[in-house]
């Protein structure tokens, strides 16, 4: 899978760049798409600290969660890593068309979307917690009972959205948010009173914006009902690339939940909002 | 009632008017004539204040309107002005054209408006082309318009750029036929023509114009029978084989 | 029988089978907002593209007068750079969530919407309608104002009727711009065509065919609207001949007209 | 000091300070495509402006000529209203991703970019020359005809280079849309201004910040080429007075010329 | 060699050309004289093609020129035309009119079609302003631009339409004289005019039309001398009382 690319006129730095990395031997790339926007599953940074990996065709590094389980998955199956950045909105269609191997982007596995690409085992388990305004009528809220009524939404094509949301009595549901930024935007400005998402994100948010509060019912019944199948993220592939899925799932199956959660707390560690 | 002094205009370097004075009493027709170029237009297009003058005065009634405080628009609703290339507007039929100023600026209720333009339509025999729209006409035509628009806000003066230069000597006779009885009426006119018999037999008073200056003005008399200069001798040498 | 056996085209009946009415209702609320705002924002063009042109006399207006003028025609200029020169995405969020974060100024996403795509076609047509106004014969400004009529009347009555005629390719390419720029609306919870797009094909990762239905609405609308300003088009032009009022009795008339009118006439 | 302790204007500075040469590149991106589709699209306008304005002449024309004729307009047709009818960004994923599913042909990115939004400016710059053609005077192109030019030689020589003077407002307003519109890019892989914007936000969660320094920068742009394009109108409208090539000598060389020519005259 | 027989054209139900006849030879001078509107400049578009006949024939050296097989444009290049309204390119400046023919048509080389550019231009009294817009000339000076464009082009058979209608009579004098230096070089001229005193003097044959059909035609000595119509006689009553 190359793909022959024109080199940008104001690339020229790079060229010489991955000529080095070619020398490095003649290995299979694996091209992994993200949008390397989303911390802290992944995100762009300038420089390559903390072992961040160049973009291809760029200037700028990803790291994150994401970009962690890409190394890893390349390194054991040894394939020459290749992270691109695209939008959200393609990271499907470029998988599907070919243009890339594999996305690892935080995607939930859904029943509907395993009829078009196919899902390596669970590479992490979100759970779902709900943000809101510290000094807003729902920061004392114990349960999600206590959110009845309230205005809220979440992000596009995602559980939180599609099944958490729901859940919640005479909630106001509003239209599905694009991205994350766009979310904590609309509830920061008080559009909203109340998003879901899961705690990464959370958590990541709170830093950003000191006025919001989490909230984590995992521990009591009063909770979003969601099954492990339902809040698993998964590596999709182009439907019938068994040997790139049989390869993920085989370093998948050398992990444990523990190790996700190991290496996602060093992902939220090094995250840019940490520093 | 129209007094000229000092007049001047310059486009860059180039000085098309220079040092212009003359004076226009009520029910005059002043002729104005000179070689192409010499800047004939451009002074009427000046008394419009459609050019800043570069210099000197322009008296209506008395009143400079080249003064800061000339509410330009109403001093032009009362000097009229037919141009050379007609500026009939495209965008309206004949009788539109007649009608609009009358409505918007004179303030004339529809019905009035639209009787007087069709007078005045019927006057230069484009009553048939009421609704015809300018690009539709020919050139004759369309001067004919321009003269009822004109006409048709009954200005206190009337500026006249080559009026009957697309006419033929029939439509020629109708058009300066009503332009002496307007004249008759005490309508003031100066008119800008080569037609050399209409500032002969029409006007009162004729100026010539030389690159830029006045070079000789007069009775109709005087500047035919008796020119004083040469350059207007020159000037009107072939109008004076051929007609006289 | 599951998506993934279906044929291409069997997963977009399937699709319209089961988003149908989403798609149609993402259609209606793009429509809507295109139309509605490409109005608005063609007359914040004509007005901005007016003032824009009104002459500085600098004789004859007085101080006061050129201040203000050239108050007003800094702050549209600025207005026009504003707008055109930033992207429609930001400015939504800025005004909708912006707004009501600093000054607890809460528009309803809908006003937000009008207001934000009316802005910015505005801002777009002010200067489609300056190219429309320099197009126009200079010499029909002179025959305005030489019959009296103010900057105003005569860009009312004579000048804008013609640069109007001349930018129409151009409001319909307007329109057809905010037919597609709706889109970025859903980031103020507006749910257009798009929006219901990108939820399809989130839902079921079948962003081609999902695509494919969208494009085939988008075109739907986009090839209507340019039909229909075509015929508003060739109504403006009007029928190449003129008819005579009276075709057979010209002569007649012409004649009556002279008899009229013939008191007081030489030969 | 953490970024949760800053002002708006810290987190301004911080952002910059950390993702300032992000900004700048995606910003060059934005610029170069934007520049260089918006030349070509202009390209691909006025030649389809001219192709759709040939005259048919029933008469004339030989049936085969006629036939190509309209082939190539009905061509010409579709492609506008399908580019202009359907939005950049499924387009950019179609031809970017679809045409290497479907038919293994691999478009490099740069290429998928410059093509979609040259194409893509084409068909709004065709309509827009359409207006610009219809806004010229008629008696110039009858002038040019009557001198023997072909439809194609009037275009060129007399009725273009009046129509592209009333439509350099509409140009510019088409490199600003242009600029912005760089933005869907970033489904195809293109990190532009708009992409870099979108993956501070998504690493910072600073939306507001990250916005303003964007629109900032898109305005900084969209100023900066718009004040290049009124300076290239200015010039199109050249002086406002001509100057005589010898103005002190305009009565000589009258003279001379008489003179020269003289033999032959009557008085 | 221009043979026009049966010409006929109406827009929309408005019949503007009634079964025109006439006939042209090599170097004659043809005026067409008539009121305003009845035809007389659609005619010499129909001639030049700009309009589309409504039927009839033109036969330009025996050839149909309204047939399908002929190249228009080519045909053009040899028939030059003078607008009514001049219609100079408004993108070029005063010598680039009259170059850009010669070079795109005649495919002339450009130094060559300067020089005799030039040549046209001082002809007519407008060297001066070679590089000036047609939006900076006075009207009779556009005129002149007009006339030296297409003589430029050197044609075989000239239309005019109103050439001298802008002009004083000391520059009609002028370019009467240089029309009459290109007839006897042999070129073909049909000219459409309101100055009788030309049609008189320097044509070979006369024209007069109305409301669309030839209502006579003959010698300037018939046609000014001895009209037979009533409605030529009517017609040319006031130029016949004023200068004859
Ligand atoms: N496009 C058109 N539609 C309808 N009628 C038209 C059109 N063009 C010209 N006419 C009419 O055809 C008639 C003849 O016009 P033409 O221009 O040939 O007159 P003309 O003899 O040249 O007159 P003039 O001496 O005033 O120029 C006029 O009545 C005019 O209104
Ligand atoms: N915008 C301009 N810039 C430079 N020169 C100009 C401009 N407008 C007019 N002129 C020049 O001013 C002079 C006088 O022009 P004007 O139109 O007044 O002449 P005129 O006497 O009316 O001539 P005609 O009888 O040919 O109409 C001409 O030489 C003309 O070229
Ligand atoms: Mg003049
Ligand atoms: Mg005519």
């Amino acid at each position: 899978s190359s793909k022959t690319e024109e080199p940008a006129a104001d690339n020229a730095a790079e060229a010489t760049e991955e000529t080095a990395s070619a020398d490095a031997g003649e290995k299979k790339v694996l091209k992994v798409a993200m949008e390397c926007g989303y911390a802290p599953y992944n995100w762009t940074q300038p420089d390559d600290s903390n072992g961040a990996v160049p973009i291809n065709d760029s200037s700028d590094y990803a790291y994150g969660y994401d970009v962690m389980m890409a190394k890893k998955i390349a390194d054991e199956l040894g394939y020459e890593l290749q992270i691109v950045k695209l939008d959200w909105d393609s990271l499907v269609p470029a998988v599907q068309s070919g243009t890339v191997d594999c996305v690892i982007a935080g995607q939930s596995i859904t029943s509907d979307r395993l009829e078009m690409v196919d899902f390596s085992t669970p590479y992490y388990y979100a759970s779902v917690v709900s943000l809101v305004k510290q000094d807003g009528p729902l920061a004392d809220a114990a349960g999600i009972s206590d959110f009845e009524g309230a205005t809220c939404t979440s992000q596009l094509g995602t559980i939180w959205y599609d099944i958490c949301l729901p859940q919640i009595k005479d909630a106001n549901i509003q239209p599905a948010q694009e991205s994350a930024p766009a979310m904590l935007v609309a509830l920061e400005s008080g559009r909203t009173d109340l998003v879901v998402t899961d705690m990464p994100t959370a958590k990541a948010a709170c830093v950003a914006y000191p006025d919001l509060k989490l909230l984590d019912f995992t521990e009591t019944d009063d909770d979003f009902a969601v099954s492990d199948e339902e809040i698993n993220i998964g590596i999709s592939v182009q439907k019938g690339n068994s040997e790139l899925l049989d390869g993920i799932n085989s370093v998948l199956a050398t992990m444990t939940v523990d190790d996700f959660n190991s290496m996602m707390d060093e992902a939220i560690s090094v995250q840019p909002l940490s520093e | 009632m129209l007094k000229v002094s000092h007049l001047q205009k310059s486009f860059g370097n180039h000085a098309v008017l220079n040092d212009i004075d003359f004076e226009v009493h009520k029910g005059d027709v002043v002729s104005i004539i000179g070689a192409s170029g010499s800047g004939k237009s451009t002074m009427l297009r000046c008394i419009n204040l459609l050019e800043e003058p570069g210099g000197g005065e322009i008296l209506f009634h008395g009143q400079d309107i080249t003064d800061a405080k000339v509410n330009v628009p109403a001093y032009r609703a009362k000097v009229g002005m037919v141009f050379q290339n007609f500026n009939l507007f495209n965008n309206m039929t004949v009788l539109e054209n007649c009608i609009v100023g009358q409505v918007k600026v004179a303030k004339k209720k529809p019905e009035e408006a639209r009787i007087s333009a069709v007078r005045y339509l019927r006057q230069v025999g484009m009553e048939p082309f009421l609704n015809a729209k300018p690009r539709q006409l020919s050139g004759g035509q369309k001067q004919r318009v321009a003269i009822a628009r004109a006409l048709a806000m009954e200005p206190e003066v009337l500026l006249f750029d080559e009026p009957t230069s697309a006419l033929d000597p029939q439509m020629v006779g109708e058009v300066l036929s009503v332009m002496e009885d307007l004249a008759k009426q005490g309508l003031t006119m100066l008119v800008v023509t080569h037609e050399m018999a209409f500032a002969r037999d029409v006007s009162t008073h004729v100026i010539y114009m030389s690159e830029g200056v006045i070079e000789e003005e007069g009775t109709p008399a005087q500047i035919f029978g008796a020119p004083r200069s040469e350059k207007t001798k020159e000037f009107l040498a072939r109008f004076r084989n051929t007609a006289v | 029988m599951s998506i993934s056996n279906m044929s291409f085209l069997g997963r977009i009946g399937y699709l319209l089978q089961r988003y149908g009415t989403s798609y149609l209702k993402g259609a209606g609320t793009t429509l809507v907002i295109a139309l509605v705002s490409t109005a608005i924002g063609c007359l914040i063009g004509f007005v901005v593209g007016v003032v824009q042109t009104i002459p500085v006399d600098k004789k004859r207006d007085s101080a006061v007068k050129r201040g203000l003028l050239k108050v007003v025609k800094v702050i549209l200029k600025a207005y026009v750079e504003l707008f055109r020169g930033t992207p429609m995405i930001v400015q939504a969020v800025f005004i909708y969530y912006g707004l009501s974060q600093v000054f607890n100024i809460q528009l309803g996403m809908w006003s937000a919407a009008f207001l934000v795509v009316s802005i910015n076609t505005g801002a777009y047509m002010a200067e489609s309608v300056r190219g429309g106004i320099i197009s126009v014969d200079p010499g029909q400004m002179e025959g305005a104002k030489a019959i009296g009529m103010t900057h105003v009347q005569a860009m009312k009555n004579v000048i804008l009727p013609q640069a109007i005629r001349n930018i129409m390719p151009q409001i319909g390419n307007n329109l057809i711009i905010n037919i597609k720029d709706t889109s970025v609306l859903s980031v103020i919870s507006i749910v257009d065509l798009f929006f219901v797009h990108k939820s399809v094909a989130g839902a079921l990762y079948t962003y081609f065919e999902s695509a494919t239905i969208v494009m085939a609405i988008y075109l739907t609308m986009t090839l209507v609207t340019s039909r229909l300003l075509l015929l508003v088009e060739k109504k403006m032009d009007g029928d190449a001949n003129y008819e005579l009022v009276d075709t057979m009795d010209i002569g007649n008339q012409l004649r009556t007209a002279r008899e009229h009118d013939g008191e007081g006439r030489r030969g």
